[in-house]
């Protein structure tokens, strides 16, 4: 009797070394999370943070999984009992507890020595579930698509009305042209070179027939072909005019990139 | 030879350089930019300086023109104010356009302003300069410092030599928008100073360095 | 700005010109004129090249418009503006040269006599005294031809009978409102004079 | 007036009338003092001190019977001493009487005494605790000082323009109101139309001079005159009277850098400097506050006749130059040339 009976104590007492060990690993975790955010808040950061949620969850699945595992003996076969309460301090305990529980007194054993929730709770569940069963599968289906056609009908329109505002911010965006480029570069070419300002030659008339300035363009914009068109080279006498025109037929000196 | 007491102001001709920005704006936007520019600018209390220039092109070149030397050719702008009769006329070398390393902020090109006797139109001529073409401009001109904003229209003169506005054609529906310092060679912090001022008439004009070999005439 | 009247004011043989000048400056104090600084008047040619028509451009600098550069040009046709203008020439360089050796210049005192301006300068034509200009402005007249027979007077009294007719570039400006510019043809007209006489003493190279 | 006369009177009657009290109250209190035993030197004192009213009389006869009764025998000693308390005590009651007497006479002329007028804060200065931080006296002193030579200086003034014919300035003083009223009024308080009109009518007169005027303060016209190419005159005119003359040459300008017209600045040239004062003495010499239109058109003629000031030698000397100044002299009736010096 006293082998097994040990070696199941050992067991015992092993497991919960080990839950215990847990249990305090993640106590620390959370006071020193706690800590953080009481004291050092300022320099907390949101992945910080997640890293810290994380570190949390997974001491929690860890212990579940102890708990679950099969070494574990089943503790709900194990029962608690107290034996003796009293309302006088235990120094012993308040150690134990590091200072939370002072006494073991009528006051605090129904809410540490608990496995059932409380009546009440119980009591609203129970109603719950009566009612949930209640219902046959034909409404409850029918209820179901309602709430899912109800919710895609909101999603459509908060989809709808967020697109239309993403496109009138975009057009806020959009709607100062207060500048056309193409007027950009007809001004300045204008005031630096003196297109469309520049009177045709008389004397070049023949060559470069006198055409009005929007035409020009649309002309050069149009005839790719042949954008060199030489203009009249002011300063020009008429005698030298022929021989312009031959250098430019046969090669142009300057190329436009 | 030298030591005459003209020598120093005639030698020490520092050359200036005028750092440019451009952009242009519509005729409908105008009213805007400028009243962005009057508070921007300095005498913001006063009414918008106006002006009305008739500039003409006059260019020196050889008889053999060929083309090579064609680049060589000068061409000095003559400007006449016409909204004040008092002042002098003006003729204003503008050198070739550098636009720098993509670092440099600014256009920047040699600029020499002189002004002169109003019959510089027909000595320029007797000097063997050509009319190469003419214009009127007429807008709003506003300082901050030593930086010069000008906002102003083109006009074509429909016939040669006559200069009231009823001659007047615009060549566009914009205006042109000019940001220039004239400065001595070298001083390259306005060309940051005039950007963080572009930056704030964005995005009503954004003022750039125009690159003026992309121009074809 | 008043009427000027330049003249020059002949070395006798065997005379030198320092001398003359001194004489004169004498002359001018005694009838009650004070010496109020100096001045320069200076000319550059510059000559066109590769144009068709050699053109000469003569460029003139003068103290009393110390700001100003006169440009002539053969006709005559005189354009005033800034000293900057110089600036403008350096971008001409392959149109118009200066021609070496060209720089004539008057340098001298400058008298005040109530309103009276006279000049007494010795013209030096690449550093070598070449001749004596006297000028006689009268301030408050702006038309020649009103203020002639006042200024002949005091001019007389100065330097004789070479001041008998108005300067002949002047006599076609009497009655015109006189500009600066037509002081700087009187200088530019008796610089040319001076130029061709060395030329010819000195026949070209 | 009259009444301000009889309440003076009243206050120095009043006053006379306390002064009175305080004594009488004075020799009560002596009196009490000295009590039994001076009793007997008291009067002789009194005496001297006051005869002149009647109740006094009466107290010296009661002091002289008491003077009798301690010159007494001695026997009669307690007697006496009796004596004198009565009549120490009866004195007293009439010197009680007389205060009184007197106190209700005060009371009545006081009565009539009416409360003095406020006449104005400068009452209230006597208020002031503290004087020494207002700087009104000095300011009064000052002030008073300067009122006092300007009376001195208007004083002189008037005796020198007294002397003087050529007066510009309508008074009573000076001339004869009702013979110049009518006229002398329109010279300066000539309306506008009137101004523009003559002045219009000159400039058709001299077509060799350019006149343009404005009104940069209004009511006076500043009138620019520039006559051939030779000068150019700025003359202020209030109604139709000259105020102000500045010649200057024809390349200056009477405009300051902001545009403003500038009476006051002086040629720079000695010939317009010297032709401003000949201006300014010919405008008085034109001046005729009855035909103030003639007088502005004898003055513009004048004026116009420098318009030969560079090219017309000088009558007395003929020469054109003397001091190194042209001729800047022209005589007020044939506007001949001459030269400063060479004018009689």
């Amino acid at each position: 009797m006293q082998a097994p009976q040990s070696k199941e104590e050992k067991q015992l007492e092993t497991s919960l070394d080990d839950l215990l060990q847990r249990v305090r690993e993640l106590k620390q975790g959370i006071s020193s999370f706690i800590y953080k955010l009481e004291n050092d808040y300022q320099n907390i950061s949101w992945p910080n943070m997640m890293e810290h949620f994380g570190v949390l969850s997974s001491g929690l699945s860890t212990t579940k999984r102890l708990l679950k595992a099969e070494k574990m003996p089943l503790l709900r076969n194990y029962v608690l009992f107290p034996i003796l309460l009293s309302p006088d301090r235990d120094p012993h305990l308040e150690k134990l507890t590091e200072g939370r529980v002072l006494a073991f007194n009528h006051e605090v054993v129904p809410d540490y020595l608990r496995t059932k929730p409380e009546p009440e709770v119980e009591e609203k569940v129970q109603l719950l579930s009566v009612k949930a069963s209640s219902i046959t599968p034909e409404v409850a289906q029918k209820q179901l698509t309602a709430l899912n056609k109800i919710t895609s009908n909101i999603l459509d329109i908060i989809n709808a009305s967020s697109d239309e505002w993403d496109k009138d911010s975009n057009q806020k965006n959009v709607v100062p042209s207060t500048s056309s480029p193409q007027d950009t570069l007809t001004l300045i070419s204008a005031i630096t070179k003196g297109s469309k300002l520049r009177r045709p030659d008389p004397t070049s008339m023949q060559q470069c027939p006198p055409m009005g300035p929007t035409q020009q363009q649309q002309m050069q914009q149009q005839q790719q072909l042949q954008p060199q068109k030489p203009m009249p080279v002011v300063g020009r006498v008429p005698s030298t005019i022929k021989t312009n025109i031959k250098a430019a037929a046969t090669s142009h000196p300057y190329q436009r990139p | 030879m030298e030591t005459t007491s003209l020598a120093p102001s005639l030698k020490n001709i520092a050359p200036q350089q005028e750092y440019l920005l451009q952009a242009s704006i519509l005729d409908a936007n105008r009213d805007v930019l400028l009243h962005r520019l009057r508070g921007l600018c300095d005498n913001a209390e006063s009414n918008f300086e106006t002006f009305a220039d008739y500039e003409a092109v006059y260019v020196l070149s050889f008889l053999e023109s060929s083309a090579v030397q064609q680049s060589q050719a000068v061409s000095f702008r003559v400007r006449h104010a016409l909204d004040d009769p008092e002042a002098p006329d003006h003729i204003r070398y503008i050198g070739q356009a550098e636009l720098g390393d993509r670092a440099r902020p600014t256009l920047v090109r040699a600029c020499l302003d002189v002004a002169c006797s109003s019959n510089v139109r027909e000595f320029l001529q007797e000097m063997g300069f050509k009319l190469d073409y003419d214009c009127v401009m007429k807008g709003y001109f506003f300082h901050k410092g030593r930086m010069k904003v000008t906002v102003y229209k083109i006009f074509r003169l429909l016939q040669p030599g006559k200069t009231d506005s009823s001659n007047w054609e615009p060549l566009s529906m914009s205006h042109l928008v000019e940001l220039s310092v004239v400065a001595p060679l070298g001083q390259e912090q306005i060309g940051e100073d005039m950007k963080n001022f572009a930056e704030q008439l964005k995005p009503l004009v954004v003022l750039e360095k125009f690159d003026h070999r992309r121009l074809h005439n | 700005m008043g009427v000027s009247c330049v003249y020059m004011y002949p070395v006798p043989e065997g005379r030198s010109g320092a001398h003359v000048v001194e004489v004169l400056q004498k002359q001018v104090e005694t009838i009650g004129g004070v010496k109020m600084g100096s001045f320069v008047v200076d000319c550059e040619s510059y000559l066109s090249i590769m144009l068709s028509v050699s053109k000469t451009l003569q460029i003139l600098h003068n103290t009393e418009y110390p700001a100003s550069c006169f440009a002539v040009l053969d006709s005559g046709a005189t354009l005033v503006a800034d000293t900057l203008f110089n600036g403008l020439l350096s971008h001409l360089k392959a149109y118009y040269q200066a021609r070496k050796g060209s720089k004539i210049e008057s340098k001298g005192n400058r008298y005040q006599l109530a309103d009276f301006v006279i000049k007494i300068g010795s013209v030096t034509l690449s550093g070598s005294f070449k001749g004596i200009l006297v000028e006689v402005e009268y301030c408050p007249s702006v038309i020649a031809s009103e203020c002639w027979n006042l200024m002949k007077e005091l001019l007389q009294s100065l330097i004789g009978n070479i001041a008998e007719s108005p300067p002949p570039s002047l006599k076609m400006k009497m009655d015109e409102i006189y500009t600066p510019a037509m002081t700087m043809l009187q200088y530019l007209e008796h610089f040319n004079n001076f130029r061709k006489a060395a030329a010819v003493s000195q026949p070209p190279r | 007036m009259n009444k301000d006369t009889t309440q003076a009177e009243l206050i120095f009657q009043s006053i006379h009338l306390i002064q009175k009290l305080r004594h009488d109250v004075g020799q009560v209190f002596k009196d009490l003092s000295d009590g039994i035993s001076e009793y007997i030197e008291e009067p002789a004192e009194k005496d001297e001190n006051d005869g002149g009213s009647n109740k006094d009389v009466s107290k010296d006869k009661a002091a002289t019977q008491d003077q009798k009764d301690t010159t007494g025998p001695s026997h009669e000693k307690s007697e006496e001493h009796h004596e004198k308390h009565r009549a120490i005590l009866k004195t007293l009651k009439k010197s009680l009487e007389t205060i009184s007497h007197d106190f209700s006479d005060l009371e009545k002329t006081g009565a009539n005494i009416g409360p003095v007028q406020m006449f104005s804060n400068i009452d209230n200065l006597s208020l002031d605790p503290v004087d020494k931080n207002t700087v009104t006296h000095s300011q009064l002193l000052q002030s008073y000082k300067w009122t006092n030579k300007m009376h001195e200086l208007s004083d002189q003034a008037v005796t020198i323009l007294g002397q003087n014919t050529l007066k510009r300035t309508q008074s009573p003083k000076f001339t004869n109101v009702k013979k110049l009223k009518g006229n002398t009024l329109s010279a300066w308080v000539a309306p506008q139309q009137t101004v523009d009109q003559c002045l219009s009518v000159l400039n058709q007169d001299h077509p060799g001079s350019n006149f343009t005027w404005s009104r940069p303060l209004g009511g006076c016209a500043a009138l620019q005159i520039e006559i051939g190419k030779t000068l150019k005159a700025v003359v202020v005119l209030r109604g139709l009277t000259i105020e102000w003359v500045k010649i200057k040459g024809f390349d200056e300008t009477f405009k300051t850098d902001d545009g403003q017209i500038d009476i006051w600045s002086s040629s720079r040239y000695q010939v317009f400097q010297k032709l401003t004062h000949h201006a300014e003495a010919a405008s008085l010499h034109y001046y005729a506050p009855t035909k103030p239109d003639l007088a502005i058109k004898s003055f513009v003629m004048w004026l116009h006749g420098f318009s030969n000031l560079f090219s017309v030698p000088c009558q007395k000397c003929g020469k054109y130059l003397q001091n190194n100044m042209p001729p800047t002299w022209r005589d007020y009736r044939n506007r001949k040339p001459f030269h400063d010096v060479c004018r009689m």
